[in-house]
């Protein structure tokens, strides 16, 4: 069930991006999307019943139902490339604000 | 004499020459003399080896053929005499050694393809000299002209290129003896190979619709360069348009088909083609108010004429087509170095700023005279034979549309012809001009040469007729029939000797008649009747514009291809902005948009299949 | 009316993306996977070299990888290189941010600090800090690991600045610990090739699963790694801060 | 042992570096850029693993004939790009070592997911790049339209490892070859935005415009060439050999392909300015290569991209020297600007021709390779749009020379006093560049088994899609 | 071609000279009496001549004499070669296309001379008389490409020896009515007689190609005049009015096509330029196709009508 919700978020992100006209709302839908896209990639390594990926006191054995531990370790690198886009992203806002004094795409004007 | 050995050394001595040009630019031009003359001499020899094929780079094959022969001589005649002038027109030019450098290279281009065994070799050699030109005619007074040039010819090679590609992909060789033979029992795809080869032809011979270059390119491209467009590469359009008759077995493969007075529609399309071209290209001579533009209109006409010859393919035609194709050369190139001259000393080819040029350098006019009665076809000059063989060819087929075309041309040409010769050679001499010195010697040889070419070949056609008799044979079409040095129609024939000595016999007599009288008094140019009218000032004289006013205003509101071409790119244009301001919009979303449509669209073509 | 648009659209993709999940088995039903197709299965019975029989916690020693934490075991050893690709990244975007800012001076000041609210914050970066560098430690056998721990890091840092206007972090001090651990996790991994011809080969002995001193270079790595992250991101928290000096 | 990795290490190892010394980053980086040449001359083909992990578990770097062709055409590109522009470098000298391991990196890997993380380490430093000259707005245009591309990426590739449970691409290949292909449409469909985002195609391309528009002369030849040539690089590894696809997808790609060839052409021809047209008509080139890997004509897309790549190098360092110089690259108001600049102006027009394809160019010899390859394939409709759009190339190419050489408005006479009165000085590092790259063009051109005898053994004009050509990700297993 | 050929041949002009220019005379007459007048004598059109020949002239420069020499010349030596009742001075030299362009050397020679003299009426004159040559020439070459395509040859001679076989149905005007009306017109135009003499018109002496002429070169202007309506009505009489099998009955037939084209001039008003230029290209050009299509699909073995 949870991929569909994680599909829903990535959609928001895509809708966000279409109708948003401010940088900074333009960015958090960017993240909103990597955030579904990364739920989304989580819940392909589930499997029914397992257990976290981690060998403890507790289940000591690499037989037990773990689940898939490679999509956690591709979501984390995606984190973390989203947090680099995010924080370049917000350079960009900042400067072009200084240069526009607007967060607007259309008060900047200066199509084409 | 190896021929590859003669590419290689041509493409070295154009560098030569651009090194040489660098330094000292006067002596890179009598560079390009040399060359020429060199290449002129080698090719000529080349006529004992016939037959052999040659190799170069792995890719690129020759061939030594009658018809390569034949092209190459013409060409390499045109390029030697208008290299000539080059000495004096290095002053002038922006880059003069770079001039130098692409004259060179494109002669090297055309004798190639002259000279090339495989379609590949033709289509190098072929964008080889498209390219070359084109940097040299933006030299004089126009770009756009130079981009027009590249744009229709590029037109052409893409044609070439769609053949080559097809036929190697049907056959698995490119060798022009072997690669169409296939096609003579496939008419449909025939039909296809022969108008995508032939294209290339009409573009390079400026055939209506694709005509719209030559005035713009021959107007506008330095009046060194304009005999050699005109004489010279526009005929590599007269061999593409051979061989897609001549080997191209176009009338066996199209004889199932539709014919009309005994030609393949296909074939007969063409032909209209041209006799459009020839009534286009007069009616814009007659009417065009820049000297250079004229002569580039007629080209546009002769350009008809050689088509229509070639494409009937037959004894008669096809040897009027080819012999039209060397007087037209010479004519016209001695035509448009004439006025190369007059341009060279007044700095104008407009018309109606000319005049009486004849008492400054008769023998410029004389040459003028010759070659461009030659364009009209006027005994007793080479232009007469070829085109008379033409329309005997035409009233023997019984081609009524094509003959009205071909009638009206030499008819109208006399109009054209005769524009220039009294605005600018006659009449009086504009205050302008009162002081101009003659032209030097070095002028006028090539002037000369050509021009005496030109009444040589209209007094003894034997010689040329017998070389594109080879040809003929070598297609297999029977040779024109000669008898010493007339030619043997098979309705009535010419003997252009006893034309001419009929003529000078009538001259001598009129001679005769003239000085058998009194003296005439010589009087002065303004000295003239003018019904009660006091005119003072010489332009007043001089009649030149609108010189045939009430025939113009007849088709004064013709519809023009220049504005249609101009159209098309102007539709371009709007297709471009709107796909900049559909696709490159500077808002992020619409290109989200895009994908996001692109990606439904992907679901709907997985739920559709 | 633009919105409604972008919405119907957004729709329809929806709609077509939902039913096409639940066409494909693999994604129809939520947690039916067989770890016994994808290669997951032999990360987690760490015999990608060979077989190797059950691995147990506290007993199995010299194992292939020795993280008792599978995630980090893919992470810092099978696929090091995307975890190096992502420190690229962060790096990169720090220079980038440092780039933009570079010229700016003056620091920010959101409102008047008082002394209660330094004095706390001290406190409490101290805390931070530990917790942090024990994450990355530790990172082999519990969960977290060098970006958690480094983003605590950085967060006590963020901490103090917002709290402390006087508070000045030596951004020079970031730098070089940035681009030292850096420089050291990839002479590590060129060590490898030195010993065994392979970047990044765990040239150090696995030791027993599940104790501290195990899993070869994995902590090591882990801890730069912490070190370069924590370093980098209080670099773009610091030149966020930072304003002025813009043309 | 095979050193590939260090194509990647070293420039990143000195990335890390220079944060210390920041005076000499610009020094590291050309040290970088002529280390990486030189290992092009010691590694050999072959596949490394990373952490001695075999694969498909294991990442895996692989140098194969068509690996190994990309690493030399980007290496080169760059190191030149570098030395002709390296007085605009600035402090980007960091970001540059960056963008040279993550270009390297996306060629030399073999893992698709590894591919995602070089492919982002790439598109960021291309963003940085972008906002060189306070160009930010189009770099968070870039940014933003990119960022979304490598989510559909990402998204894809979380697809196909759902699917096959891998993500080493041999192994992926080898998995998909055996099922229908119409399962793997929207994964595929995903990646290729993600790549066609960075290849330039439309409709994704639209921050090109805004980005190489306002780009310098640093900047927009690495864009336009390094960058161009290793999206396209990969584009063509995955698209040729581990999608395979033969479907209504396969279709749909060449329309998107064909139509980005003839509109980008389209919009070239409609403009006046020197870097737009030259912008667009990289879009075209990047449709034309992306039609060949599509159609699986490996050899022609490749020479096609290597021919292209080279030219525009060329071009946008000279156009974009212009414009910082004059402020501005309308062709009107720079009429007979390479008056006085024969060898810029010789070189530009070199890399023209061979653009449009001209003989005696290398450009030639590419056009005829994809002529043969698409009419082998018995296809005529894309052979003849192509032919189509080289006619317009031409017009707006020619215009563009034949305006940049000659000076006077239409109906003068091309003088020297009407020359344009906008000064230019270009260093000589750029003026043997630019020489040394068109010289190379030309020698291409003429006798073209220079370039694939030493890259690949003997191959003659007329066969395409040898079988050497077909190169293979073999992971070892 | 030896010495006797070109003796017939000055005897050939010398013969049309004197023919033509007495039957001028005479014509004269006729359209005097048609008008209503007496007429000068029958010989005067000779005193002209002669008079203008021994009056000294100007000249405006050796382009001047050169074109009317070129011009004498060349319409003497195409007379030269028409035959006259298969009389032919110079063998197979009496090509169609070679008469009709050799005529076009005379044309050219005069009008190079005319506007050698610089003047501007002249000049406009020469305008006139080569656009309304190229309204006449084509009509009339269009219906000689029919006939030569029906008999396979395009010799005078010959068309004239094809149709003394029978009566007078073998003549090409009773069998190719259109295409002998066309001709006609056609020979109208030629001639310069009205409605299509606005180039050489008496009118026009004062602002047309003759304005500067005097003294000999008018007198040979004359001459040329003469020789080359000798040459057009030869033409029309050797193809459509088969030739003659005897001198008396060409001249015969030469004499009535004359005189009816005269007779015709005399009734009609005069055209402008254009509007020339309009009329041969509406009706006699329609009706040379016609017939043009005629003879090439009857000879084809098409069948026009039932």
């Amino acid at each position: 069930m949870i991929q569909y919700f994680s599909i829903i978020l990535m959609l928001i992100g895509i809708f966000g991006l279409l109708i948003d006209r401010n940088i900074l709302k333009l960015i958090v839908s960017l993240n909103v999307f990597e955030i579904g896209l990364n739920l989304f990639i989580v819940s392909i390594g589930f499997v029914n019943n397992g257990i976290a990926p981690i060998l403890t006191a507790n289940n000591s054995s690499s037989n037990l139902n773990f689940v898939d531990p490679l999509p956690q370790a591709l979501v984390l690198t995606s984190i973390v490339i989203g947090l680099g886009i995010t924080s370049l992203g917000l350079a960009f806002a900042r400067k072009i604000y200084k240069e526009y004094n607007t967060f607007d795409l259309n008060e900047m004007g200066g199509n084409n | 004499m190896d021929l590859s050995l003669m590419a290689i050394l041509l493409l070295i001595g154009s560098f030569i020459t651009y090194f040489v040009s660098r330094s000292n630019k006067k002596v890179g031009s009598y560079l390009t003399i040399l060359i020429t003359l060199f290449a002129l001499m080698y090719v000529y020899i080349l006529k004992n080896n016939i037959g052999l094929t040659y190799e170069l780079f792995g890719v690129i094959t020759f061939k030594v053929t009658y018809l390569g022969w034949y092209f190459s001589i013409i060409m390499a005649t045109v390029y030697f005499s208008a290299a000539f002038f080059n000495p004096f027109w290095m002053e002038k030019f922006l880059y003069p050694s770079q001039y130098n450098l692409m004259y060179l290279l494109s002669f090297l281009g055309t004798i190639g393809l002259f000279f090339s065994n495989d379609l590949l070799t033709i289509f190098i050699f072929w964008e080889i000299t498209v390219w070359t030109s084109t940097f040299i005619i933006p030299l004089g007074k126009s770009r756009k002209a130079g981009v027009m040039y590249f744009v229709i010819s590029s037109i052409g090679s893409m044609g070439l290129l769609f053949t080559l590609m097809l036929m190697y992909n049907k056959v698995g060789t490119l060798e022009i003896s072997k690669v169409f033979n296939m096609l003579a029992n496939e008419p449909k795809l025939a039909s296809i190979v022969f108008v995508m080869f032939i294209l290339s032809g009409l573009t390079k011979m400026g055939i209506f619709p694709f005509h719209i270059w030559l005035p713009q390119a021959h107007g506008n491209a330095p009046n060194t360069f304009s005999p050699v467009l005109s004489g010279g590469l526009v005929k590599m359009g007269g061999f593409i348009t051979f061989l897609s008759v001549g080997v191209f077995p176009a009338y066996e493969a199209f004889k199932d088909g539709l014919h009309i007075a005994g030609i393949p529609i296909l074939i007969y399309i063409m032909m209209l083609l041209g006799a459009v071209s020839i009534i286009v290209g007069t009616l814009m001579a007659i009417k065009s108010e820049d000297a250079k533009k004229l002569l580039a209109y007629s080209s546009v006409a002769n350009g008809g004429y050689i088509l229509i010859g070639i494409l009937l393919a037959d004894q008669l035609g096809l040897a009027g087509g080819m012999m039209h194709m060397l007087n037209h050369a010479f004519a016209s190139a001695a035509s448009f170095l004439a006025i190369a001259v007059v341009a060279y000393k007044t700095n104008t080819t407009k018309i109606s700023e000319l005049g009486g040029m004849i008492h400054k350098m008769p023998v410029t006019y004389t040459v003028f005279l010759i070659s461009i009665i030659s364009l009209a076809g006027i005994p007793p000059m080479g232009g007469f034979v070829s085109k008379w063989l033409i329309i005997q060819a035409l009233a023997d087929k019984g081609l009524l549309l094509i003959a009205f075309a071909a009638f009206f041309g030499s008819i109208g040409s006399f109009l054209y012809v005769f524009r220039p010769l009294s605005a600018v050679f006659l009449g009086q001499v504009a205050e302008r001009n009162e002081n101009l010195t003659p032209p030097s010697n070095m002028m006028r040889v090539p002037m000369i040469f050509l021009a005496g070419l030109v009444l040589y070949f209209g007094v003894l056609p034997r010689g040329v007729l017998e070389i594109i008799g080879k040809i003929q044979a070598s297609v297999g079409i029977t040779p024109v029939e000669l008898n010493g040095q007339a030619i043997m129609a098979v309705n009535g024939n010419l003997d252009a000797l006893k034309v001419f000595v009929i003529f000078g016999f009538g001259f001598v007599l009129a001679l005769l008649l003239f000085l058998a009288f009194k003296k005439p008094r010589k009087v002065d140019l303004m000295d003239t009747y003018t019904s009660a009218e006091f005119i003072y000032t010489k332009e007043l004289y001089h009649y030149a514009h609108d010189f045939y006013a009430p025939f113009e205003r007849l088709y004064g509101n013709h519809p023009s291809v220049e504005k249609w071409a101009d159209q098309i790119s102007y539709k371009v244009k709007e297709v471009g902005d709107l796909v900049n301001k559909v696709f490159f919009n500077f808002n992020p979303s619409l290109s989200i948009l895009w994908i996001t449509v692109l990606i439904v669209i992907i679901y709907l073509g997985g739920v559709i299949i | 009316m633009k919105k409604v648009l972008a919405f119907i659209l957004v729709a329809i993709l929806g709609y077509f993306m939902i039913t096409g999940l639940m066409t494909a088995q693999e994604f129809s039903t939520y947690g039916n996977v067989n770890l016994d197709e994808k290669i997951s299965r032999n990360f987690i019975d760490k015999d990608v070299n060979g077989k190797s029989d059950e691995i147990i916690y506290g007993q199995t020693s010299n194992p292939e990888t020795g993280s008792a934490n599978y995630v980090t075991s893919i992470i810092a050893n099978y696929r090091i290189f995307d975890t190096l690709g992502e420190v690229t990244v962060l790096f990169v975007s720090a220079l980038g941010v440092s780039l933009l800012f570079g010229k700016n001076t003056k620091k920010y000041n959101f409102y008047e600090s008082n002394f209660i609210l330094k004095t706390a914050s001290k406190m409490i970066f101290g805390l931070i800090l530990v917790v942090g560098i024990y994450i990355f430690v530790h990172g082999h056998l519990t969960p977290g690991g060098g970006f958690p721990g480094g983003a605590m890091i950085a967060s006590s840092i963020l901490l103090m600045y917002l709290a402390d206007n006087e508070f000045k972090a030596n951004i020079n001090k970031f730098k070089q610990a940035e681009s030292l651990s850096g420089s050291l996790i990839l002479v590590i991994g060129l060590l490898g090739i030195v010993t065994s011809g392979y970047f990044f080969y765990n040239f150090l002995p696995t030791g027993t699963v599940g104790e501290t001193f195990s899993a070869g270079i994995i902590p090591i790595i882990y801890t730069l790694i912490g070190l370069k992250v924590g370093s980098e991101l209080s670099g773009v928290i610091y030149n966020f801060m930072l304003e002025g000096g813009e043309q | 042992m095979n050193l590939q990795i260090l194509l990647i290490a070293i420039p990143l190892l000195l990335a890390f570096l220079s944060l210390l010394l920041k005076k000499q980053s610009n020094n590291l980086l050309l040290v970088a850029g002529v280390m990486n040449v030189a290992f092009l001359t010691i590694i050999q083909k072959g596949t490394t693993v990373i952490g001695g992990f075999q694969p498909p578990f294991g990442i895996t770097l692989v140098v194969d004939n068509y690996s190994f062709m990309a690493l030399v055409v980007l290496n080169i590109l760059f190191l030149t790009t570098i030395l002709m522009s390296r007085n605009s470098i600035e402090e980007y000298g960091s970001v540059l070592l960056v963008a040279m391991a993550g270009l390297n990196g996306m060629i030399l890997t073999g893992d698709i997911f590894n591919l995602f993380v070089f492919l982002e380490i790439t598109s960021i430093t291309a963003y940085i790049l972008a906002s060189k000259n306070n160009n930010y707005k189009n770099a968070f245009h870039y940014l933003v339209i990119g960022t979304l591309g490598s989510g559909l990426f990402l998204f894809g590739i979380a697809l196909l490892y759902g699917m096959f449970g891998t993500l080493n691409m041999h192994d992926l290949s080898i998995r998909i070859a055996d099922v229908d292909s119409a399962v793997i449409v929207l994964p595929t469909f995903m990646i290729f935005i993600g790549l066609a985002v960075e290849s330039k195609l439309m409709p994704f391309s639209s921050w090109v415009k805004g980005v190489l528009g306002n780009a310098d002369d640093i900047v927009a030849p690495l864009i336009a060439g390094s960058y161009a040539a290793t999206s396209l690089f990969v584009f063509g590894r995955l698209f040729s050999q581990v999608l395979v696809i033969d479907s209504s997808l396969k279709i749909l790609l060449l329309t998107i392909t064909v139509v980005t060839l003839v509109l980008g052409e389209f919009a070239a021809f409609s403009k006046s300015k020197i870097k737009e047209i030259l912008l667009f008509s990289s879009i075209g080139q990047a449709g034309l290569v992306a039609t060949l890997f599509v159609s699986g004509l490996v050899l022609p897309a490749v020479l096609q991209l290597i021919n292209n790549v080279f030219s525009k190098v060329v071009l946008f360092t000279i156009t974009g020297k212009i414009a910082k110089d004059t402020d501005t690259d309308e062709i009107a108001e720079l009429r007979g600007i390479f008056a006085d600049h024969k060898i810029i102006g010789v070189s530009f027009t070199i890399a023209s021709l061979s653009l449009l394809g001209l003989p005696l160019f290398f450009g030639f010899y590419s056009k005829i390779n994809v002529m043969f390859g698409l009419f082998s394939l018995n296809i005529y409709l894309i052979p003849a749009l192509i032919l189509f759009s080289t006619i317009i190339e031409g017009a707006y190419f020619i215009r563009m020379l034949l305006n940049l050489w000659n000076t006077g408005e239409e109906g003068e006479k091309s003088k020297l006093e009407y020359k344009t009165d906008k000064i230019v000085s270009f260093s000589k590092y750029k003026k043997i560049g630019v020489l040394v790259i068109s010289i190379v063009i030309v020698l291409m051109g003429i006798f073209p088994s220079l370039l694939l005898d030493n890259l690949y053994g003997d191959k003659t004009l007329l066969n395409e899609n040898n079988p050497e050509y077909i190169f293979e990700i073999k992971g070892g297993m | 071609m030896n010495l006797i050929n070109f003796l017939q041949a000055i005897g050939i002009v010398l013969f049309a000279f004197i023919f033509q220019t007495s039957l001028t005379g005479i014509n004269r007459k006729i359209t005097a009496r048609i008008q209503r007048r007496r007429g000068p004598v029958w010989y005067q059109q000779f005193l002209d001549i002669f008079k203008a020949l021994t009056k000294t002239s100007i000249t405006h420069g050796w382009i001047y004499d050169f074109g009317v020499i070129m011009a004498l010349g060349g319409i003497a030596a195409t007379l030269m070669m028409v035959p006259i009742a298969g009389f032919e001075s110079f063998p197979g030299m009496d090509n169609i296309f070679i008469i009709t362009y050799l005529l076009a050397v005379g044309m050219l020679g005069m009008a190079m001379s005319a506007s050698g003299s610089g003047n501007p009426w002249a000049a406009i004159g020469v305008s006139r008389a080569l656009t309304s040559m190229l309204a006449y020439d084509i009509p009339f070459m269009l219906v000689m490409i029919g006939l030569i395509f029906k008999f396979d040859t395009a010799s005078l001679s010959n068309f004239a020896a094809l149709q003394q076989t029978g009566s007078i149905v073998t003549w090409n005007i009773i069998k190719y009515p259109i295409g002998g009306f066309v001709a006609l017109i056609s020979l109208q135009g030629m001639l310069g007689k009205k409605p299509f003499d606005n180039f050489i018109a008496p009118a026009e002496i004062a602002s047309g190609p003759m304005v500067e002429y005097g003294g000999k070169h008018l007198g040979m202007l004359f001459i040329l005049h003469e020789l080359s309506t000798f040459i057009e009505v030869g033409l029309i009489v050797n193809i459509f009015f088969g030739g003659g099998p005897t001198v008396i009955a060409f001249l015969v037939k030469y004499v009535i096509v004359y005189t009816l084209t005269n007779m015709v001039s005399q009734v009609l008003a005069r055209f402008k330029v254009d509007q020339m230029v309009m009329f041969y290209y509406k009706v006699p050009l329609a009706l040379a196709f016609i017939q043009g299509f005629i003879i090439v699909i009857t000879n084809s073995g098409g069948v026009l009508w039932f």
